[in-house]
């Protein structure tokens, strides 16, 4: 038979045992949060992977993404045509805006974007917020390395791809290694 | 202490009360009054039954049972006040003259026998 | 005794019979009243024979005693008495109801109410014939008083006409009036004496004091003044001939006028004993004669000249019992209860036949209604005592006894007699006046009513002729020195004090004097000379009219009864208003104020309670505090 | 003095110090504080969004209630402490208790009445 | 010369109490008057009843009044027409100026000399005597108390909560708790 | 003189206790929250461990602005934390911290201090009204309708006490404490803390300052002292009813040594009655309006009408 008091006690008995373990806390200013690798802190951009294709700007549902750029023509290699290459201007991300969704990270087709955990860019004035090109260029050197797969787990499709490309015989063999 | 002293008090406070009530518009300013008017009873009696030595403190007891039956009182007082107030919705002590005289009833019907006589 | 009883009962029981059958079946009412007024006349009949046949000395008298009603002090004897006085007036009385009775079957024909009227008549009978009989005060007053009553419903017949109702009322009240003097005169009578029994009171007459006789006579003066319509108290005969006339005749010609002078001649005797009276009653006597036979000569309605000739003649019994000849005054009653009673129902014909009352529409009916016509000329003959008519020997007798009584030593002072006299023979002359103009307007000159006049019918026409006969023969039984003193036995006043009614005692003798027959005559012949001078100038006019300036005095009877109008119905009629006005005014008034007033004060009252609970508080508090005050100054 | 008030003088002094102390904060305060009026600061508070409304708002009878119940007990509560001190006196036993008990129970049944009433719960 | 004091301390906010424009102020220096009463009590030597007038009054019965003044919406601000009409007023100040002129006057007029000794012998005020007092020869009118504060509270509650008696009236339930 | 001069003393005594002891409940209040919610709690300010983090609060208390709304009664306005604040001072008066050790040992202490204690519910009475503000005077409703439903446990429970020791004055009712009191009044002492928890508006019974429905209850549109001060009282409330507590039912100064170390064993005694104080709040949620004022009517105040009998009938037994 549950006497009618013991849920009283035992909520207190749960906070004096919290009371005696150590807390949890960790002064911030003094000791760093350890994040978790994919935390989302800040978006660093990859200038070189970037065809400015657009589809990052185009997803953003908050249109924080601001991107210009120019076309210029390649002068034709030996035996081809001129081709047009798009040239890269402007690319920015307004913080103020962005609501960290990742949507413009996973539908970069050519892996230009990345998280980074670093989340201590506060400023005292919101228009400093909008990092441009080259701001979003220094985070790089913050984003982690990615996640170890995991041992037992299946192997990763790419590598699939290339051990079957190997496998079949009839393709002849590339030229040059 | 000369005893006029708070029997003064008393009577001015009583005399305050009675102001109150009289000029008072609003119902809840009346019953402060009164409560006025039963505290300065309660120093007369205060002031009497210390100056008489009583041995049965009869004026302090008496207060005691004045200072209950007042809060007893107050409390049926504001009752009846909040009653009329969802009735009425005021507490003005001028609109409620429910119970005045309506004016007088049309003339008094002349009984046949005074009309007889009067032919 | 037994014919008395039933000479009262008869009328009485056709009276009953009337009054509860009348109503279901009217046709029975007729044959009842009629029998019951012959039944009473034959009752009456047998005492008058014996009184006639008493023999020469003999004194008819017989009483009866029925029951006597304590009353504590003098007991009321229900006693009857019958003697010659009372059997004469009662066949009288008998004769002219039954005549009357006849006459307005055919009168009043066709009348709604007429068992009523036939019913009351007999009732009527009744109470003159308990009159006629009674021998004790009291059993006298019933009859009076029921007779007066008779009168107020017999008068008030039509009383859907305003005037017979307020003649009605008028008779009444002033009859009544007599009756208060009346009433009292019984009491002083009755004590003094010691019983109400007449015959009683007539015996103790002379043992009684002189002042307590002379006030119970002039009491029951009263009674006779107002009953007879003498001077003071005769303004309601004239007025009562609104009544139907059949009733005019039997009442207010034989009956119930004659009652009053019935009555002093049976107590004569006590009248006798005071001197003082019998001159007042003579006083009264002229002046009502001659002013009612003034007037009667300047009246245009036919019946009111036969009513002040009634109340002249009336005049002359009393005068006769003035000058102390109680004889001579029943003898002039009998004449005049025959010819007047003739003269009505004529008259009544004759207002059947034309129409109406007045004088002036009359006229020319000499052709026209032969039987009337004569029968009328022996009744204004009679009345005028043309002699050998009834009136005349009537007449004389009263002028000779008051020719003896003024040279002689009589009962009555001799001024008064000389008085009598002088007026008597005046008044036979103004009578013969008015008389002439009655009968030459009526009769003569070419007819001034519109419709053709016709003979009345025969049940009119017997009794005229059967009432002309008396009228004109009565008058023979005065003559002589025999019958009638002797059949009245009336008790005369002897030299020498009067004596107790003894059968003993002989009856004083009539006593017609020469010179005064003669002398009447000249004077009857002079006024009917005069007045057919003053006619034939100018036919058709009424001949008073040469009276000018003095017309409207008579015509008015000398205004006497604007006089008592003035005198008393105006002040006693302002003072009925002025009650009625205090009462509702002043007390009504008072108590519905007192209630206005209240509620006004109210009113005041109500504005305070303007609601506003803290003006009823400030109210409360300050009494309160004026209330402390008051204790602490005023302990 | 009389030791009757020195009792209650130092209960008039300490209530003397603390409204001393409070006005004394209050000035400090009233020296040391910014004041810059603005309107925005004088609105009524309603969680930031501009006050409907006048600054009354229509509450429940059933407070009247309870505060008209507390009147009630605190009415009998104080007849209790002169009482704690005079029953277990000689003189004084069970009797005094029973009459207690019995005005104790008298308000007890007025509270009983305003339980099953269902005053004191409401939807 | 305390008690002077605060005479005039109760009698100063007891006019204002009456005279006052604005409403809850009317309560709160009704709340001065009643605790300068309690102080004079408390001088008078009588100990108990000064904190029972405390604790019942201020405690209770003006929270009791505010409550009223506030289910009753009284205006914030000063409303000028707490008084009645002007010839009210001039009526009851008569009447108030008589009542007080009577009291004084017969008041002054028999107890001029008379002192109240405050010695150390006597004194009456303290619970313990009150208690004495009440439960030694006033226990009938305690008993007949309790009847009638019984009677008060059943009376306040059919009065006051329409929505629960017999024909219970739907009280207006818009309002929030 | 000397009394003048020992009198002044023991007003600064009591002054001083008023203005340290809340002060460190505070402190302690913040530490203990932090930890049993596993946070650190202030750390910054003065040093070790944040122990100047509530001077630090007054001092900022102390500059900022002070804001009367526009709509607001002014005067109600300003008086009401002082009304709120004074009562509590006046009662430390009366409460005995040793054997003789007491600012003024009144006759009858007891209700003394519960009257002086029932004054409180004007001032948040005064503060709700006269913010103008719909929040607030909900607010101040819903506090005086708490502190009335709870001041009669909590006169009721003392009662008891008084009727034990047979004697009003504090002082005297902690010479009279037997241990065995602690059985005998044990209802009584839990009905006094719960009812004296709801009189301060500690957590488990803060419906007229929670915030999720009426924003801060009658304490709404205070700003700076003001609203300082009326957390000081609440502090110096729990304080007081820690004291009181602990000097009805605890036996205030008994103790082993209780001659000399009487004051230590009244403080630690508090003390830990404060930390139970901060342990509820941490522990509880929040009741419903109308569970307090059921919890009150049907729930302490028939357990104190209990404890009432049981202890009059064992005091009539015993003597």
């Amino acid at each position: 038979m549950k006497v009618p008091g013991t849920g009283l006690v035992r909520g207190l008995a749960v906070t004096l045992r919290t009371m005696t373990r150590p807390a949890v806390t960790d002064q911030y200013p003094d000791v760093k949060p350890e994040l978790p690798p994919r935390s989302r802190g800040v978006i660093a951009l990859l200038e070189e992977n970037c065809t400015v294709c657009m589809l990052c700007a185009r997803e953003c549902p908050d249109w924080c993404i601001y991107i210009d750029s120019h076309k210029e023509t390649i002068p034709a290699a030996p035996g081809g045509r001129e081709r047009q290459r798009n040239v890269l201007g402007r690319f920015a991300i307004d913080f103020s805006l962005c609501m960290y969704c990742g949507i413009c990270i996973e539908v970069c087709p050519f892996d230009a974007l990345f998280w980074s955990p670093e989340f201590e860019y506060a400023e005292l004035d919101i228009r400093n917020l909008t990092h441009e090109k080259g701001r979003l260029g220094d985070w790089m050197a913050t984003v982690p390395a990615p996640p170890a797969l995991d041992s037992q787990g299946p192997p990763p499709k790419e590598l699939d791809a290339a051990l079957k490309s190997l496998e079949k015989p009839d393709r002849p063999e590339p030229a040059d290694g | 202490m000369p005893l006029l002293m708070p029997l003064m008090v008393g009577a001015l406070l009583f005399a305050l009360g009675v102001y109150g009530v009289l000029a008072r518009r609003n119902a809840i300013l009346v019953l402060m009054a009164v409560e006025l008017m039963l505290n300065a009873v309660n120093l007369n009696l205060v002031a009497f039954d210390v100056y008489l030595r009583d041995g049965l403190l009869a004026g302090q007891v008496f207060t005691l049972f004045v200072i209950t039956i007042a809060a007893a009182e107050i409390g049926l007082g504001l009752a009846i006040v909040l009653l009329v107030f969802r009735n009425r919705a005021t507490v003005e002590l001028d609109g409620l003259t429910d119970l005045r005289e309506t004016d007088p009833p049309t003339a008094l019907p002349v009984t046949a026998d005074e009309q007889a006589v009067a032919t | 005794m037994t014919p008395v009883y039933v000479a009262v009962l008869a009328p009485f029981l056709a009276a009953v019979a009337g009054f509860f059958t009348g109503g279901r079946r009217p046709r029975t009412a007729v044959p009842v009243a009629v029998s019951g007024a012959a039944v009473a006349l034959l009752a009456v009949l047998w005492p008058a024979a014996q009184a006639v046949t008493a023999g020469a000395t003999g004194r008819y008298g017989d009483s009866a005693h029925l029951a006597s009603v304590p009353t504590g002090t003098l007991p009321i004897g229900v006693d009857l008495r019958v003697d010659g006085l009372a059997a004469l007036v009662a066949v009288a009385v008998g004769v002219v109801a039954l005549a009357v009775q006849v006459y307005s079957v055919a009168y009043l024909k066709g009348d709604p109410r007429y068992s009523s009227y036939a019913a009351f008549v007999s009732l009527f009978t009744a109470a003159m014939m308990l009159v006629v009989f009674a021998d004790d005060l009291l059993v006298l007053l019933v009859g009076w008083e029921v007779m007066g009553v008779c009168s107020y419903f017999l008068i008030g017949h039509h009383w859907e006409q305003p005037d017979a109702q307020r003649s009605a009322v008028k008779a009444f009240v002033v009859t009544r009036l007599g009756d208060v003097g009346f009433l009292f005169g019984i009491f002083t009578l009755g004590v003094a004496a010691g019983s109400f029994r007449i015959s009683h009171a007539v015996g103790e007459a002379g043992r009684l004091s002189e002042h307590t006789v002379t006030v119970a006579t002039l009491l029951l003066l009263c009674g006779v003044v107002g009953k007879s319509a003498q001077f003071p108290l005769h303004v309601w005969l004239p007025d009562a001939m609104a009544g139907p006339t059949p009733i005019s005749a039997l009442i207010h010609a034989a009956t119930m006028v004659a009652a009053g002078i019935y009555l002093v001649a049976r107590l004569y005797p006590v009248f006798l004993a005071a001197p003082v009276t019998l001159a007042v009653m003579a006083v009264i006597a002229c002046v009502t004669m001659l002013g009612a036979a003034l007037a009667a000569l300047a009246q245009d309605d036919i019946k009111r000249v036969l009513a002040y000739s009634t109340v002249s003649q009336l005049a002359y019994m009393l005068a006769a019992l003035a000058v102390g000849s109680a004889t001579a005054a029943v003898f002039h009653l009998l004449t005049h209860a025959a010819f007047k009673a003739l003269l009505f129902l004529a008259a009544g014909s004759v207002i059947h036949a034309v129409g109406t009352n007045l004088l002036r529409d009359m006229g020319g009916l000499r052709k026209a209604m032969p039987v009337t016509f004569a029968t009328m000329t022996v009744g204004l003959a009679a009345l005028t005592g043309l002699p050998p008519f009834s009136g005349y020997f009537s007449k004389e007798a009263v002028l000779g006894a008051a020719e003896e009584a003024a040279l002689h030593e009589g009962p009555v002072a001799s001024w008064a007699a000389w008085l009598v006299l002088v007026v008597g023979l005046l008044t036979i002359a103004v009578t013969a006046a008015y008389v002439t103009r009655l009968w030459l307007m009526t009769f003569f000159d070419a007819p001034r009513s519109g419709i053709a006049v016709h003979e009345s019918s025969p049940a009119m026409r017997w009794p005229l002729v059967v009432l002309a006969v008396p009228a004109a023969l009565l008058g023979f039984a005065g003559l002589g020195h025999g019958w009638l003193p002797h059949w009245l036995s009336l008790d005369e006043r002897v030299p020498g004090g009067i004596t107790p009614l003894d059968p003993a005692f002989p009856a004083r003798p009539l006593h017609i004097g020469a010179v005064t027959s003669v002398l009447s005559i000249v004077l009857a012949l002079g006024g009917f000379a005069a007045v057919l001078a003053v006619w034939r100038r100018a036919p058709s006019r009424d001949p008073s009219l040469r009276l000018q300036r003095l017309r409207p005095a008579l015509e008015e009877a000398f205004w006497v009864d604007d006089l008592y109008d003035r005198l008393f119905v105006r002040p006693v009629r302002l003072a009925a208003r002025s009650v009625r006005w205090t009462d509702d005014g002043v007390i009504g008034a008072a108590v519905a104020g007192s209630g206005t007033e209240a509620t006004r004060v109210a009113g005041l009252l109500r504005r305070a309670q303007a609601g506003n609970v803290q003006t009823y508080l400030t109210g409360l508090l300050a009494g309160v505090v004026l209330l402390a005050v008051g204790v602490v100054t005023l302990t | 003095m009389h030791d009757f008030y020195g009792d209650y003088a130092l209960v008039g002094v300490v209530l003397l110090v603390g409204v001393s102390f409070v006005t004394a904060a209050l000035t400090a305060n009233r020296l040391l504080r910014p004041s810059a009026p603005a309107p925005g600061k004088r609105t009524t508070y309603e969680c930031g969004v501009d006050p409907v409304g006048e600054g009354w708002a229509q509450s429940h009878i059933r407070y009247y209630v309870f505060a008209y119940l507390y009147v009630i007990f605190a009415v009998d509560a104080i007849y209790l402490f002169p009482w704690a001190t005079v029953f277990a006196a000689p003189g004084y036993g069970a009797t005094t208790l029973a009459e207690m008990f019995v005005f104790l129970g008298f308000i007890a049944v007025g509270l009983l009445y305003a339980w099953r009433k269902g005053v004191l719960t409401w939807t | 010369m305390l008690f002077a004091l605060l005479g005039v301390v109760a009698v100063g906010s007891g006019v204002l109490v009456v005279t006052t424009r604005h409403l809850v102020h009317a309560a709160l220096w009704l709340v001065l008057t009643l605790g300068a009463v309690a102080g004079c009590f408390l001088l008078l030597s009588a100990e108990f009843v000064a904190w029972v007038q405390v604790l019942i009054y201020v405690g209770a019965v003006v929270v009791l009044l505010l409550f009223g003044l506030m289910l009753t919406r009284a205006p914030i601000g000063a409303s000028d027409e707490l008084d009645s009409s002007r010839g009210q007023q001039v009526a009851a100040a008569v009447t108030a100026a008589a009542v007080a002129g009577v009291l004084v006057a017969s008041l002054v007029d028999s107890f001029r000399g008379a002192r109240i000794d405050l010695s150390g012998d006597h004194v009456a005020g303290s619970a313990r005597q009150a208690g004495e007092a009440i439960f030694g020869s006033w226990v009938l009118p305690f008993e007949v108390l309790s009847l009638l504060l019984l009677a008060a509270l059943v009376g306040a509650i059919v009065l006051s909560r329409r929505d629960i008696s017999p024909d219970p009236v739907p009280l207006d339930t818009r309002s929030g708790d | 003189m000397i009394d003048v001069l020992e009198g002044a003393l023991r007003v600064l005594l009591v002054l001083g206790a008023f203005l340290v002891l809340p002060l460190v409940v505070g402190q302690t209040e913040h530490k203990a929250m932090a930890h049993m919610q596993s946070r650190l709690g202030p750390m910054y300010a003065g040093g070790f461990h944040g122990w100047a983090q509530l001077v630090a609060d007054g001092v900022k208390f102390a500059q900022k602005e002070d804001i009367v709304p526009a709509a607001a009664d002014a005067t109600v306005f300003k008086l009401a934390p002082a009304v709120a604040l004074i009562p509590y001072l006046v009662v430390l008066v009366a409460i005995p911290v040793g054997p003789g050790l007491v600012a003024q040992d009144l006759d009858l202490g007891l209700f003394f201090v519960v009257a002086v204690m029932g004054v409180g519910v004007l001032g948040s009475l005064m503060a709700g009204w006269a913010s103008a503000n719909k929040f607030s005077l909900l607010g101040g409703l819903r506090t005086a309708a708490q502190l009335m439903a709870y001041e009669l446990p909590f006169l009721l429970a003392a009662a008891s006490v008084a009727m034990a020791a047979g004697t009003l004055s504090l002082s005297g009712i902690v010479q009279q404490w037997q241990p065995w009191w602690l059985l005998w009044q044990l209802p009584g002492a839990v009905v006094f803390f719960v009812a004296g928890l709801a009189e301060l508006q500690r957590p488990p019974f803060d419906m007229p300052v929670a915030d999720s429905e009426i924003i801060f209850g009658a304490y709404t549109e205070y700003t700076g002292l003001r609203f300082a001060l009326f957390l000081l009282a609440e502090y110096a409330g729990i304080v007081v009813l820690c004291a009181l507590t602990t000097v009805l039912f605890l036996g205030g100064w008994h103790g082993p040594y209780a001659e000399s170390l009487g004051w230590l064993w009244t403080l630690i005694k508090t003390m830990v009655l404060a930390f139970v104080v901060i342990w509820l709040r941490v522990s509880y949620p929040r009741l419903r309006e109308d569970q307090l004022q059921r919890l009150s009517w049907q729930g302490l105040v028939p357990v104190a009408l209990l404890q009432l009998a049981l202890t009059g009938v064992v005091e009539v037994l015993i003597t």
